[in-house]
C-alpha cells in the first residue's frame, strides 16, 4: 500500500531521458521509489545543468554527475558525495571507419585528424592517451567537435568522440545502412579508465539522512538491475519508449545491449559499485593534465552505499 | 487647352456632409485663374480631384489638351541633406536653368540658396517650393497657398513675373487675398458652400499684368462681386 | 494575404530543401549527411503531428514571451529615453545583459530562479525585447516639434503623454517592429527549449540534433516556417487594426 | 560621455557580483557554484589579458558581421519595403529564415559553408541583421508626403531617392538601432563562436562552461561589458557625427 | 505691463549676416499688436526671442508683468488619437468652458469638433490651434501667422472677438496681410533689412474694434506708414 506519506526528492539527471539514464526511469515507471516510500521527480540534465549546483542550491536531492566535475567540484569545496557509480566503463568512445584506418595500438593515432571536445572530459581523456603513447600534440590533428558530425559524415575527422551506447549505436546504424563499417576506440583498452557517472548527493544529505540516501540507491539501482537484466529486455524497451519517443525501437534493443555491457561490473559484483582506484585514476589525470591544482583526496567522496 | 468639371459630387468616406453638390465649372483658356472660397470650403479637396488624386463620387473632370497637372502647397518640404541652391541645381531641367537664374532673383532667393531648407523662413520655404515647380513641364499647375506667408509685395512681383513668362499655361491660384485674386487672375472660380446653387460660380478678374494699363474702379467691382458671390 | 504568407513560405522551403537536395546531389553525399527526399518524406509522415504539437508548445510561450518583452522594451526604452544620466545608466544596463550570450548567463539564470517554464520564458522574453528597445529607443528619444510644442508651452507635458504623441506619429514602425519581434520572440523559445525546458520545438530540435537526424530538423524547421507564417500574418492584420482603430494614418 | 558609459558599465557589473557573492554568502555556497570574491580576482588576474584579447577577436568578427547585416538589413527593407508580392515574399523569406534556430541552422550551414571564420561571420550577421531590418521595414515603407510629393509629382522618384528621403527623416531612429545592433552583433558572434569556431570569447565561454568554472564566465562577461561599452559610445558618437555632418536635425 | 527689447543682435549660428542689429522696440501697454516685415526679415526669430526660445547675441529683452509668453504658430498639429472636440475638453481650463464654447461658434468650428485634425482644412486647422491656445493663462500670446490660412471674413471676426475678450492680454500679430494690420492692431513692430538704421521702426495702428466708430482715412494713412518704413 502506498505510504501515507512520501518522501519527496528530486534527482538531476545528466543528460535527456534516454538509454544512459534507463536504470532510473525503470525504477520511477516500476515504483520502486515508492516501495522506498519515496517520491521521486526525475528531471532531465543537459550541458548548461549542474546536479552538483543543484545540490548545493537545494534544487535538487540527489544527481548524476561526471566523475571529473565531481572531482573539480570537491576542489572548489563542494560537499559532494558519491553513493553509487552507475557505468564501470566510460561510454565516452571513439567512433571510427575501419575501412580508412586501422586502431590496434595508441601509435596508430600518430597523423590522425582527432575530434576533441575542448573543455570536455573527452579532451581530458585523449591528451592522457596521447601523452601515454609518446604522441605530441604536432603529430596529431585536434578537431573541435560540436553539435553535429558532419565533419566526420565527410570525412574530414576520422576519429569522432560519442557516447557508445547512446549516439554510438546511432551512427553505427546510420553509417550501416549505408554500407560503410564502424569501429570505437575504447580508452579504456589501453588502460585509462576515467570514471564517467556517478550517483550524487549533497554531504549534508548523507550525513543527516543515510536512510533517505539508502532507500534511494537501494531503489534506483534495483531499477537499474532490472532494467539490465536481459530477462527484462522487452520491458525496458516499453519503458524508454515512453520517454524517448525519437529513437526507434530496433536502436533501442541495441543500445540496451551495449549500456549492459558498460554498466554490469564484469567481476560479478553488483551494479552501481564503486570503482576506488579507477576514481584514483580519474584524479591522477585531472592533476596531470592541470585540471586541479592538487589532490583532493577523492576517496574521502565515495560513500558507497552498499 | 480647356480644363472643367461637371456635376461634381464628392465626399469624403466617412464624413457626415458632402463636399461638394452637383458643382461645375470651366477655364477654356491658359492664364492665371483662382480658386476662391471661404476656409473649408473645400479649394483643396477640387484642387486633389482636378490633378487626379481624389476622385469624385459622381460627376466628372474633363482635361482636353492638357497632359501635366502638377500641385504644389504650402507644407511641401525639400530634403535636409543638401542646400536648397543645389536642390534647385538638381531638379532643374537643362533648357530652364537660365529661367532658374531669373526666377531666383524675381523671388528674392538668392540669399537662400546656400542654406538647408529647414534654416529658411517660411516664407522663404513657400517661395523656394513653388520656384522648383515653375521650373518642371507643366500645362496646368496648382498653386495651394504657394504663397500664403510671404510678403504682399514680393507676391505682387512674383505673381506678376509668372505672368509674363508663363502665357500658355494654366493656373490655378489658391488665396484668401481678396485684393490680389481679384487683381491679377483671369476667372475666379467661386466655390461656396454645397448647399447653395449653383455651388460654384466663375467671375473675370482684372487679371493685370505689367504691360496693362491698369483699369481704375474695376478692381473694385471685382472684389465686390466675389463677396457677393461668397 | 494569410494564405500569401503560407504559400511564400512554402515556396521559400522548397527552394531551400531543392538547394540541400542538389547538393547532396551534386557532391554525391551519402544519406547520412543530407537526407534523401524520400527519407524526409517519411520522416515527416511520422514526425509531422508531434512535432505540429510542439510547435504549438512553442508558440504559446513565444506569446506570452513577446508580451513580456514589448512591455519590457516599452518600459526600458521610455525610462531610457532621456539623455540624462538615469536614461544613460538604464541604457547601458539593458545594452549590456543583452550582449552576454545566453548560454553564458544560462548556469547564472538556473542559479538564480531554477529551471520550468519561468526559466524559458524569460530567456524568450530576453531574446526578443532587446529589438524591440532599440526602435523604442529611437522613437521616444525623437521629439514631435509640432504636437508637443503646445503641451510643453502650456506646462501640460507629463512623460505618458509624450510617449503618447510619439507612439502614436510613429505607430506604423512600432507595429512593424512589434509584428515583426514575433519571429524573435520565437526563436527566442527555442533557444530557452534547447537549453533549460524538456518540451516544445526546441526540445526536439536538441534531440534531432543529438540523434544527428537532419530529416527531422527539416521537418522541425518546416512546421515552425508555417506556424511563423500564420502567426506573424494574423499580428500584421491586428497590427493594421490598431492603426486603423487608433485612426493614425 | 564614453567614461560615463564605463563606470555605468563598472556599476552595475559591481551590483551584479554584489547580487551574486550575497547569494553566495546567505546560502552558504561553496566555490564550485560561485567562486568567492578572491578566487574571482585570481581568475581575473590570470585570464584578463587570455580574454580581453579573445573579446577583441570577437569584436574584430562583431564589426565585420555588423556592417554585413547592415547592408543585409538595407538590401531586404528597401526590397522588402513595398506591399508588393515581391515584397512581402522577400519579407517572409527573412522572417522566417530568423525564426529558426541558429543551432538548428547551423549543420546545414556546415554543409553549404563549411566552418571557420567565414561561418562565424554568417552567423553573427544573421543574428544582427533582423532587428535592424525590422527598422529598416518601418522607417522604409512609410512615406514621407511633404518632401516625396515633389519628386512623385514630377516623375522623377527613383528608389534610391525614396530610401534616400526616408532614410533621412529617420536618421535618429536608424542611428540608434545600428548603433545599438552592435551589441546584437556581439552576442551573434559569440554564440556563433560558442558553437562553431575555435577562437574568440564565445569559444572560451564555452570551455569554461565545460568545466563549470564560474569565476571564468564572470571574467568574460566583464571583459565584453567594457569592450561593449567603449564600441557602443564610440558607434553613438559617430551616428551623432552623422547626423550632424548630413545635416539632420 | 511692458514688453521691450533693447539693442538685439541676433545671428544665426553659421549664418553669414546678422538677422538683427541693433534693434529695439517697445510695447507698454497690453493690446492687439503686430510683428510685420518682409518674409525672412526676422520676425519668426524675434518673437522665439520674446518667448525665451532663441537667446539674442547681443541685447536685452524686458517682460515687465508679465508671467507667461504662449506662442502660436500654423504648422502646429493636435495629436491624431482624439477628436478635436476631446482634445479641445481635454485642455480647457474649468473656468473657460463658457469661453470655449463662444470661440467654437464665433470661429466657425462647430461642425469640426467631431472630426480629427487630420481631416481639416488648413484653415481650419488653424483656427482650432490658435483656439486652444486662447483658452489657456497668458499675458502675451504671439501669433506668428497663426490664421495665414484662414479667409479673410472669418479671420476679421476672429480678431475682433479676440480684442472685445482679451482687453487685458498683450497680442503680438505676425501676418503678411498690411491691410489687416493696419486696421486691427494697435502697434505695429515693423522689422526691417538689419542694415537699415533704426532697423525697427514702432507705428500706431487703426486698433479697430466692433464697439468703436471706424475713422474714415486713417486706415490709408497707416498703410502708407507702414510701407514707407518697410
Ligand atoms: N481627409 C479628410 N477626411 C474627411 N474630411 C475632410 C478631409 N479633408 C478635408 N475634409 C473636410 O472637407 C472640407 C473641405 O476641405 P478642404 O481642405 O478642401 O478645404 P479648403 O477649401 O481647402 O479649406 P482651407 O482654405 O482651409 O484650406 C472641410 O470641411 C474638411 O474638414
Ligand atoms: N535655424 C536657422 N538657421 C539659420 N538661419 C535661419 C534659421 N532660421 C531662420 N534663418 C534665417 O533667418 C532669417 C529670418 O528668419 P525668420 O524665420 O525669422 O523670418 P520671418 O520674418 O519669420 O520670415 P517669414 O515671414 O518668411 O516667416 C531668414 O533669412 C532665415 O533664412
Ligand atoms: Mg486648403
Ligand atoms: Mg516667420
Amino acid at each position: 500500500q502506498p505510504a501515507l506519506a512520501e518522501e519527496e526528492a528530486v534527482y538531476r539527471l545528466k543528460w535527456l531521458f534516454n538509454i544512459s539514464v534507463a536504470g532510473g526511469l525503470y525504477a520511477d515507471t516500476h515504483g520502486y521509489f515508492s516501495e522506498q516510500g519515496l517520491s521521486v521527480v526525475l528531471k532531465e540534465g543537459g550541458p548548461e545543468r549542474d546536479a552538483v549546483r543543484e545540490l548545493e542550491m537545494g534544487q535538487a536531492l540527489f544527481g548524476t554527475a561526471s566523475a571529473d566535475q565531481v572531482i573539480r567540484a570537491r576542489a572548489m569545496g563542494s560537499p559532494v558525495v558519491v553513493v553509487a557509480q552507475l557505468f564501470q566503463v566510460n561510454p565516452l568512445q571513439w567512433i571510427y571507419r575501419p575501412g580508412e584506418l586501422r586502431i590496434d595500438r595508441l601509435e596508430d593515432l600518430r597523423g590522425r585528424v582527432i575530434g576533441i571536445t575542448y573543455g570536455g572530459n573527452d579532451e581530458t581523456i585523449m591528451r592522457t592517451l596521447l601523452a601515454k603513447a609518446g604522441i605530441s600534440e604536432d603529430e596529431v590533428e585536434l578537431f573541435s567537435v560540436r553539435y553535429d558530425y558532419t565533419p566526420f559524415f565527410q570525412g574530414r575527422v576520422s576519429i569522432w568522440p560519442v557516447y557508445r551506447n547512446a549516439q554510438g549505436v546511432i551512427l553505427e546504424d546510420r553509417l550501416g545502412r549505408a554500407g560503410e563499417k564502424t569501429a570505437f576506440f575504447n580508452p579504456a583498452d589501453y588502460g585509462v579508465r576515467f570514471v564517467a557517472n556517478s550517483v550524487v548527493t549533497a554531504e549534508k544529505t548523507a550525513g543527516r539522512s543515510p536512510d533517505l540516501v539508502r532507500r534511494f540507491v537501494r531503489a534506483l539501482l534495483k531499477g537499474w538491475s532490472e532494467a539490465m537484466d536481459p530477462k527484462n529486455s522487452a520491458e525496458t524497451i516499453r519503458t524508454l519508449r515512453r520517454f524517448d519517443r525519437e529513437t526507434p525501437e530496433n536502436i533501442l534493443s541495441e543500445q540496451l545491449a551495449v549500456t549492459r555491457r558498460l554498466v554490469v561490473p564484469k567481476d560479478g559484483a553488483p551494479i552501481g559499485s564503486i570503482d576506488e582506484a579507477a576514481w584514483r585514476q580519474t584524479e591522477q589525470i585531472m592533476i596531470e593534465q592541470g585540471q586541479i591544482q592538487e589532490a583532493v583526496g577523492v576517496e574521502k567522496a565515495l560513500r558507497p552505499v552498499f | 487647352m480647356r480644363l472643367a468639371g461637371t456635376n461634381i459630387t464628392f465626399h469624403y468616406p466617412g464624413a457626415e456632409s458632402a463636399v461638394f453638390k452637383d458643382f461645375s465649372f470651366q477655364l477654356a483658356e491658359p492664364g492665371f485663374h483662382a480658386i476662391f472660397g471661404p476656409s473649408g470650403v473645400g479649394k483643396t479637396s477640387l484642387a486633389r480631384m482636378i490633378t487626379g488624386d481624389l476622385s469624385p463620387t459622381a460627376g466628372k473632370i474633363a482635361r482636353e489638351g492638357i497632359d501635366t497637372v502638377l500641385y504644389c502647397y504650402n507644407l511641401e518640404r525639400l530634403p535636409g541633406w543638401s542646400s536648397v541652391g543645389r536642390h534647385l541645381d538638381r531638379v532643374t531641367p537643362e533648357k530652364n536653368v537660365g529661367r532658374k537664374e531669373e526666377l531666383v532673383s524675381v523671388f528674392g532667393l538668392q540669399e537662400c540658396m546656400g542654406s538647408k531648407f529647414l534654416s529658411l523662413s517660411l516664407g522663404q520655404r513657400n517661395r523656394v517650393n513653388l520656384l522648383r515647380y515653375l521650373l518642371q513641364d507643366f500645362q496646368v499647375l496648382v498653386m495651394d497657398e504657394s504663397l500664403a506667408n510671404v510678403d504682399e509685395k514680393t507676391r505682387e512681383t512674383i505673381l506678376l513675373k509668372i505672368k509674363e513668362l508663363y502665357p500658355e499655361e494654366l493656373f490655378l491660384y489658391i488665396s484668401h487675398n481678396v485684393v490680389e485674386v481679384s487683381k491679377f487672375c483671369r476667372q475666379i472660380v467661386v466655390v461656396r458652400d454645397s448647399d447653395k446653387k449653383p455651388q460654384g460660380l466663375t467671375i473675370r478678374g482684372v487679371d493685370h499684368r505689367n504691360d496693362r494699363e491698369f483699369p481704375n474702379g474695376r478692381l473694385e467691382q471685382v472684389m465686390l462681386e466675389i463677396m457677393n458671390a461668397a | 494575404m494569410l494564405h500569401r504568407r503560407v504559400y511564400q513560405f512554402l515556396i521559400i522551403f522548397a527552394l531551400g530543401l531543392g538547394l540541400l537536395f542538389a547538393i547532396k546531389y551534386v557532391m554525391g553525399l551519402s544519406d547520412y549527411v543530407i537526407p534523401s527526399p524520400s527519407g524526409v518524406w517519411e520522416t515527416g509522415k511520422e514526425t509531422a503531428r508531434r512535432y505540429f504539437g510542439d510547435v504549438g508548445n512553442t508558440l504559446g510561450v513565444a506569446m506570452a514571451g513577446q508580451v513580456i518583452s514589448v512591455f519590457l522594451a516599452g518600459f526600458v526604452g521610455i525610462a531610457g529615453r532621456r539623455a540624462t544620466w538615469f536614461g544613460s545608466f538604464i541604457k547601458v544596463a539593458a545594452y549590456n545583459v543583452q550582449a552576454y550570450p545566453i548560454v553564458a548567463l544560462a548556469p547564472i539564470l538556473f542559479i538564480l530562479v531554477g529551471d520550468g517554464l519561468f526559466t524559458r520564458l524569460l530567456i524568450a522574453a530576453m531574446i526578443c525585447y532587446f529589438p524591440v528597445l532599440l526602435s523604442v529607443l529611437g522613437i521616444m528619444s525623437e521629439p514631435v516639434e509640432d504636437i508637443e510644442h503646445f503641451y510643453r508651452a502650456t506646462g501640460r507635458m507629463r512623460w505618458q503623454l509624450e510617449v503618447k504623441i510619439r507612439a502614436f506619429e510613429n505607430l506604423g514602425k512600432l507595429t512593424t517592429v512589434i509584428s515583426g519581434s514575433a519571429t524573435l520572440a520565437f526563436a527566442g523559445t527555442i533557444v530557452a527549449e534547447f537549453i533549460a525546458a524538456n518540451a516544445g520545438i526546441g526540445y526536439s530540435i536538441r534531440i534531432a540534433l543529438y540523434q544527428s537526424d537532419m530529416g527531422k530538423i527539416l521537418v522541425a524547421l518546416f512546421m515552425i516556417g508555417i506556424v511563423l507564417s500564420l502567426y506573424q500574418g494574423l499580428l500584421e492584420l491586428s497590427g493594421q487594426a490598431v492603426r486603423r482603430a487608433w485612426g493614425g494614418s
